[in-house]
C-alpha cells in the first residue's frame, strides 16, 4: 500500500535529477529533495529560507529552522545573506513552493481567498514565497489536491507572479518561473515565458479527462502524455527507512 | 568602564515601548521575543504599531491582549502549525476592531531593515515585479537604474522607535552573542531608534571577549541588556532549550475560541506577575521536555602576541 | 557525497584566471591573498582588471609583474608604512605604461560587492556629495529617492570573472570559515562568476560542523579550495602567524628603486617555484618570530535532540 | 621635555570630553582616544575602520587592523556592517582624519597633488575618510605640520567633502564636518554649516601672526584666542606609562 505522500515525493525527487541546490519548505519537498539526493541528485544541497545550507539533521526537522537543521550544518547564514546573496544572488536551482491557487500559467496566490481588503479568508502571505519565484532558475510546486478550488481559472489575488506576470510590467526575472506541479492526479509542466502549463503525465489508473475536469482552466494536454512509474521498492525503501523512518510526514 | 545596561523586563517595557510607538519583534523562529511581548501586554501598551517579519503566536497574544493597531509583516501564521485565530478575526471582520496591515515578502521586510540601519531613503530588490502587493500597498515603489532602461522595485527604510530581540547571551555592556539562527536581529536593532535585547544568560565580559566574532549586536547599539531565562518560550534558543511544538500545534485551537483566547490570557500572562512566574507555573517536569543535550563548537584559536 | 574542490594553487590560477580577466582580490590588512598573486605573477598572465580595495604590496607586485592593465580601488598605498613604487610610476609618469585606474572610496567598493551578490543593477550610498571623485568617475552617478526630494549616490554592481581569497580554513567542498577580521570576502565571492579560495589549511568536515556559524562562505559559492598555508604573507592570519611589519616597512625601498623591485622579483616569485618554497627560503628562524600564542575561542553548545 | 606628538596627543584627547564613539587610526588619534578614554571620556569606545569594536589591545597597535586589536575585543564587524550600519549609520560621534591638504570649509584632500589625471604625487586616496567625513556627527583632523603646503587656499582634489560642498549638490550630510583642527601651532575649530575654521587657541609661545603666516588662507581669528594649557603631569604620566609605554607613537 502506497500513501499519496510516498507517491508525490517519489515523483517530485526524480525531477530534482541532476540539480545541485533546492530551497525547499519542511514536508514533502524536504522528503522529495532527501530522497532525490539518495538516488538521483547525489550533490544536491538543501537551503532554507531560515538560513541554513548544507543540514544534516539527526530528527526529521518540524520546521525550516528546527534546531536539528543547525546542529552539525555546514553553514548558517543571517537572513540578508540568504536572501540577498543566496536566493537573489541566483544561486538556487529549484525551488519548491505550495500555494491555496494556481493558474495555468503559474502564478500563485498565498494572499487571500476573496479580496484583499475584507478577505474571505487570510492567508499567511508571501513569506519568500515571491522571492523564490522571482530568482529560482525554477519552481516546483507539489499540491496533494487537484480541484477546481486550487487549480483556478482566476486567482483571487496574485502573491507570486510568474515570469509572464513580470515581464508585462517591463521587468526580467532570473528564472522560468512554475515548471512543474506535482498532483495526486499528475504532472503538469511549462517550458518558461509563454508557455501555459499542460498535462505531460498522469499517475496509474487517472485519466486525461479527470484532470481536465479537476482543473479550472481549459487544460491544454502534450501529445504524448505517459503514465508515471510507480514508485520501485528501492524508492520506497529509501523513502521509509532512511529519510522519515518515524513516518512523520508519510502519513 | 564599560556603561552598564542591564534591567529588569519590567524596567525595561516601561521606559522603551511607550503606547502609540512603532516596535519591531523580530526572530526568525529562533529566539522569538515572546517573554517580552507578555510583559507590553500586563503593561496595557496600546496603539501599537507592530513590525515583525513572521506574525505568529506573539502577535495573535498582542493582539488578543488590544496593544496593536497596525501590523506590518511578510507573513501571518501560525509557523506551519495552523492560524492565529485574533489575526484572522481582526483581519477578516474587523473583530473586535479593525486592523491596519502593511504587507510586504520576506525580502521587502529585510530589505525595509537594511534600509534603516544604513540610513538609506530606500533599497533595491528584485521581488514583487507583476505581483498584486504594490497595489494594495503604496509604499513599494520603482526606481529608474541609471545604468541602464532596467527598473527595480524599492522599499522604504524601517526605523522603529524600538526594537526588542531576544538572544543567547550578553555582557553588561550590551555587546550580545548570537548563534544558531541570526536572522535579521542585528539590523533590526541597528535600523530602531532604540534597541532592548533580551538574553538567556549575562555573562562575563570575558567570554564575550573569548570570541569576538560572535557578538552579532556591539554594545554602542544597544540601549537596555534584560536576563530573562526562556524568554522565547514556545520557540526555542539553540543550545538552551527546544521548540515547544506541541504548544504551537494547540495555538490555533486555543486562538480559534475567543473564550479559550481569554482565559488563556488570563491565566497565562495577566495572571502572571513576570516571565520568572510563567515558567515556574509550566513546571520543571515540562522544561525537562524541552532539555538539549551537549554539542559544543570546537574552539578556534585567535593568538596571542609572543 | 559532497563535491571535492580540492586543487593545486598552480591549478587553480591555471584554471580560474585567463587573460583580461577581472580579478578581486580581497582581504582587509588581514588575509590578503598574496600567494595567489605570486602564482598569478608566475603563470605570466596579462591585462588583468585587479578589483582591490585596499591596493597594497601584492598589487604593487602584480603591476611589476606585467598584468595589469587596470586598476578598480579605493586606497593606493603601503598601509601607513610608504608608497607603492611601481603603481606611483604608472599612475604619476605613465612608466613603462600608463595604468587605468578607476577610484571610488571604501564604502563605495562595498557596495558595489553588494550590489554584485545580490544581482542588483546599483547600490546606494551617503557618500560622494560634495567630493571631486565623481568628476573623474562617470560609474558614480545619483538616484532620486521616491519617498521624498532626496538625491543619492549610486555605484553600479562589480561581477568579477573570478575572486580570490585568503582563508584560515575551509572543507574540501568549499564551506570557508573565518575569524578575526572578515572583511569583505564573502560579498567579493558571491559576486564573481567563479571563487578560489585559498586556505591555511582544509580541515575535516566535523571542524566545519561543529560551529556553522563560522562558514562565512558556503560551499555553493566555491569553485576551487587550495590548501597554502602562510599564503598570506607578508599579511597575517589570526591564530595561525602575525604580520610581517618590517617587510611592509621595507616595501618602500624596495620598489622605489625600479632594479631593487626586479631583482625582488626575480628571486621571491620567478625565482620560487610555488608558494611552498617561497615560505622554506624564508626560513624557519624567520617564521618563528611571526609565530603567535595560543588565545582560545570559548566552546558554546549548539545542542542535540535528546 | 614634551614631545609635539605628546602635546597633540594630550590637546586632542580633551576634545573628546563625554563623547561615546570615535573613529580612529592608528597613531596620534589612538593615542588622543586612549588618553581620552582614562581622562575626560571614560565611557569612550575606539571604533576601527577594520571592524574592531571595543578593543582591549594587549600591545599597542601597529595598524588599524593589528592582530592584537582582534583577540580580545568585544565585536568584530564585516566592512559591510562596519561601513553601513555603524558608519552610515550615524553611530560615530567624532571620527579623525588625516589629509595632504585642508581648506578653510575643513574639506581634505587625500588623493593627489596636481592634477587627478597625472598627478605630481598620487597619494593613497579616500579609503574610508570620505564616509567618515559624511557620517560621523562632526571630525577632528591632527596635522603634525601647519604650513601653507597643507592650509591652502585651494585643494587641489577634494577627495572628502565638508557639509558645505554637499549641500551646494542639494545633499545633506548628517554630521558638521571638520570642526576641529590641532596642529603644532595651535587649534583652528568651527560650529558647522556656513563657518570657515577659525582660530581658536594657540600653543604656549606661539602667536596669532605666527599661524596666520603658516596658513594659507586669510585665517579668521576667534575674540577670544586663548593659550592652550600645557599637558599635565597626570596627563602626560597616563600617557607615557599606560598608553604608549613603549613609545611607540610617542617619538
Amino acid at each position: 500500500m502506497i500513501t499519496p505522500s510516498e507517491r508525490l515525493s517519489v515523483v517530485a525527487s526524480r525531477e530534482l535529477a541532476g540539480r545541485r541546490t533546492v530551497f525547499a519548505g519542511i514536508g514533502l519537498p524536504t522528503l522529495a529533495a532527501s530522497l532525490a539526493h539518495l538516488t538521483v541528485a547525489p550533490e544536491l544541497e538543501i537551503v532554507y529560507e531560515s538560513g541554513v545550507c548544507g543540514a544534516h539533521p539527526s530528527h526529521l526537522p518540524e520546521t525550516i529552522a528546527d534546531a536539528v537543521l543547525i546542529t552539525g550544518a555546514e553553514a548558517v547564514l543571517s537572513m540578508p545573506a540568504l536572501f540577498g546573496y543566496v536566493l537573489q544572488g541566483g544561486h538556487i536551482d529549484v525551488g519548491f513552493l505550495g500555494a491555496a491557487q494556481i493558474d495555468r500559467w503559474g502564478n500563485l496566490n498565498s494572499s487571500v481567498i476573496g479580496d484583499w481588503h475584507s478577505p474571505k479568508v487570510r492567508l499567511p502571505g508571501s513569506g519568500g514565497a515571491m522571492e523564490v519565484m522571482a530568482n529560482a532558475r525554477e519552481v516546483f510546486v507539489v499540491m496533494r489536491r487537484h480541484d477546481r478550488r486550487s487549480f483556478v481559472d482566476e486567482l483571487d489575488f496574485c502573491t507570486s507572479p510568474g515570469p509572464d506576470r513580470a515581464l508585462a510590467e517591463g521587468i526580467r526575472p532570473l528564472g522560468a518561473g512554475v515548471t512543474k506541479v506535482v498532483t495526486e492526479l499528475g504532472i503538469l509542466a511549462r517550458g518558461g515565458v509563454g508557455e501555459p502549463l499542460r498535462l505531460v503525465a498522469v499517475q496509474p489508473g487517472v485519466t486525461v479527462a479527470q484532470v481536465r475536469e479537476a482543473t479550472g482552466w481549459a487544460l491544454e494536454v502534450a501529445d504524448d502524455v505517459t503514465e508515471i512509474e510507480p514508485p520501485t521498492g528501492a524508492e520506497l525503501r529509501l523513502l521509509r527507512e532512511d529519510v522519515d523512518p518515524d513516518r512523520v510526514y508519510l502519513r | 568602564m564599560r556603561p552598564d545596561k542591564t534591567t529588569s523586563m519590567r524596567e525595561a517595557i516601561a521606559s522603551f515601548v511607550r503606547d502609540g510607538d512603532t516596535v519591531a519583534l523580530e526572530g526568525f523562529t529562533h529566539l522569538i521575543p515572546t517573554a517580552a511581548g507578555h510583559e507590553i501586554i500586563r503593561q496595557g501598551r496600546r496603539n501599537l504599531t507592530i513590525v515583525r517579519m513572521t506574525a505568529d503566536i506573539v502577535v495573535d497574544q498582542l493582539l488578543a491582549g488590544g496593544c496593536v493597531t497596525k501590523l506590518v509583516s511578510s507573513f501571518v501564521g501560525n509557523s506551519s502549525a495552523g492560524s492565529l485565530g485574533e489575526l484572522r478575526r481582526r483581519i477578516e471582520h474587523a473583530d473586535p476592531e479593525p486592523l491596519e496591515f502593511e504587507e510586504y515578502s520576506h525580502h521587502g521586510m529585510i530589505c525595509r531593515y537594511l534600509a534603516g540601519a544604513q540610513r538609506l531613503p530606500f533599497f533595491p530588490l528584485r521581488s514583487y515585479a507583476g505581483s498584486d502587493l504594490p497595489s494594495v500597498n503604496p509604499a513599494i515603489r520603482t526606481v529608474s537604474s541609471p545604468y541602464s532602461d532596467e527598473r527595480i522595485h524599492v522599499v522604504p527604510p524601517v526605523n522603529p522607535d524600538v526594537t526588542i530581540v531576544h538572544a543567547q547571551r550578553a555582557d553588561r555592556a550590551g555587546n550580545t552573542q548570537i548563534w544558531g539562527l541570526t536572522g535579521v536581529q542585528a539590523e533590526a536593532v541597528f535600523a530602531a531608534h532604540k534597541a532592548v535585547v533580551v538574553v538567556e544568560e549575562i555573562v562575563d565580559d570575558d567570554v564575550v571577549r573569548s570570541d569576538p566574532n560572535r557578538t552579532v549586536i556591539p554594545a554602542h547599539a544597544v540601549d537596555a541588556v534584560v536576563e530573562c531565562p526562556r524568554g522565547a518560550h514556545p520557540s526555542f534558543a539553540q543550545g538552551y532549550y527546544d521548540r515547544d511544538n506541541a504548544f504551537y500545534r494547540a495555538w490555533s485551537g486555543i486562538s480559534r475560541d475567543r473564550e479559550r483566547l481569554r482565559e488563556w490570557m488570563a491565566e497565562w500572562v495577566h495572571g502572571t506577575a513576570d516571565h520568572a512566574e510563567y515558567v515556574a507555573k509550566l513546571g520543571e517536569e515540562f522544561w525537562a521536555g524541552l532539555a538539549v543535550g551537549e554539542a559544543m563548537s570546537l574552539p578556534v584559536n585567535y593568538g596571542r602576541r609572543l
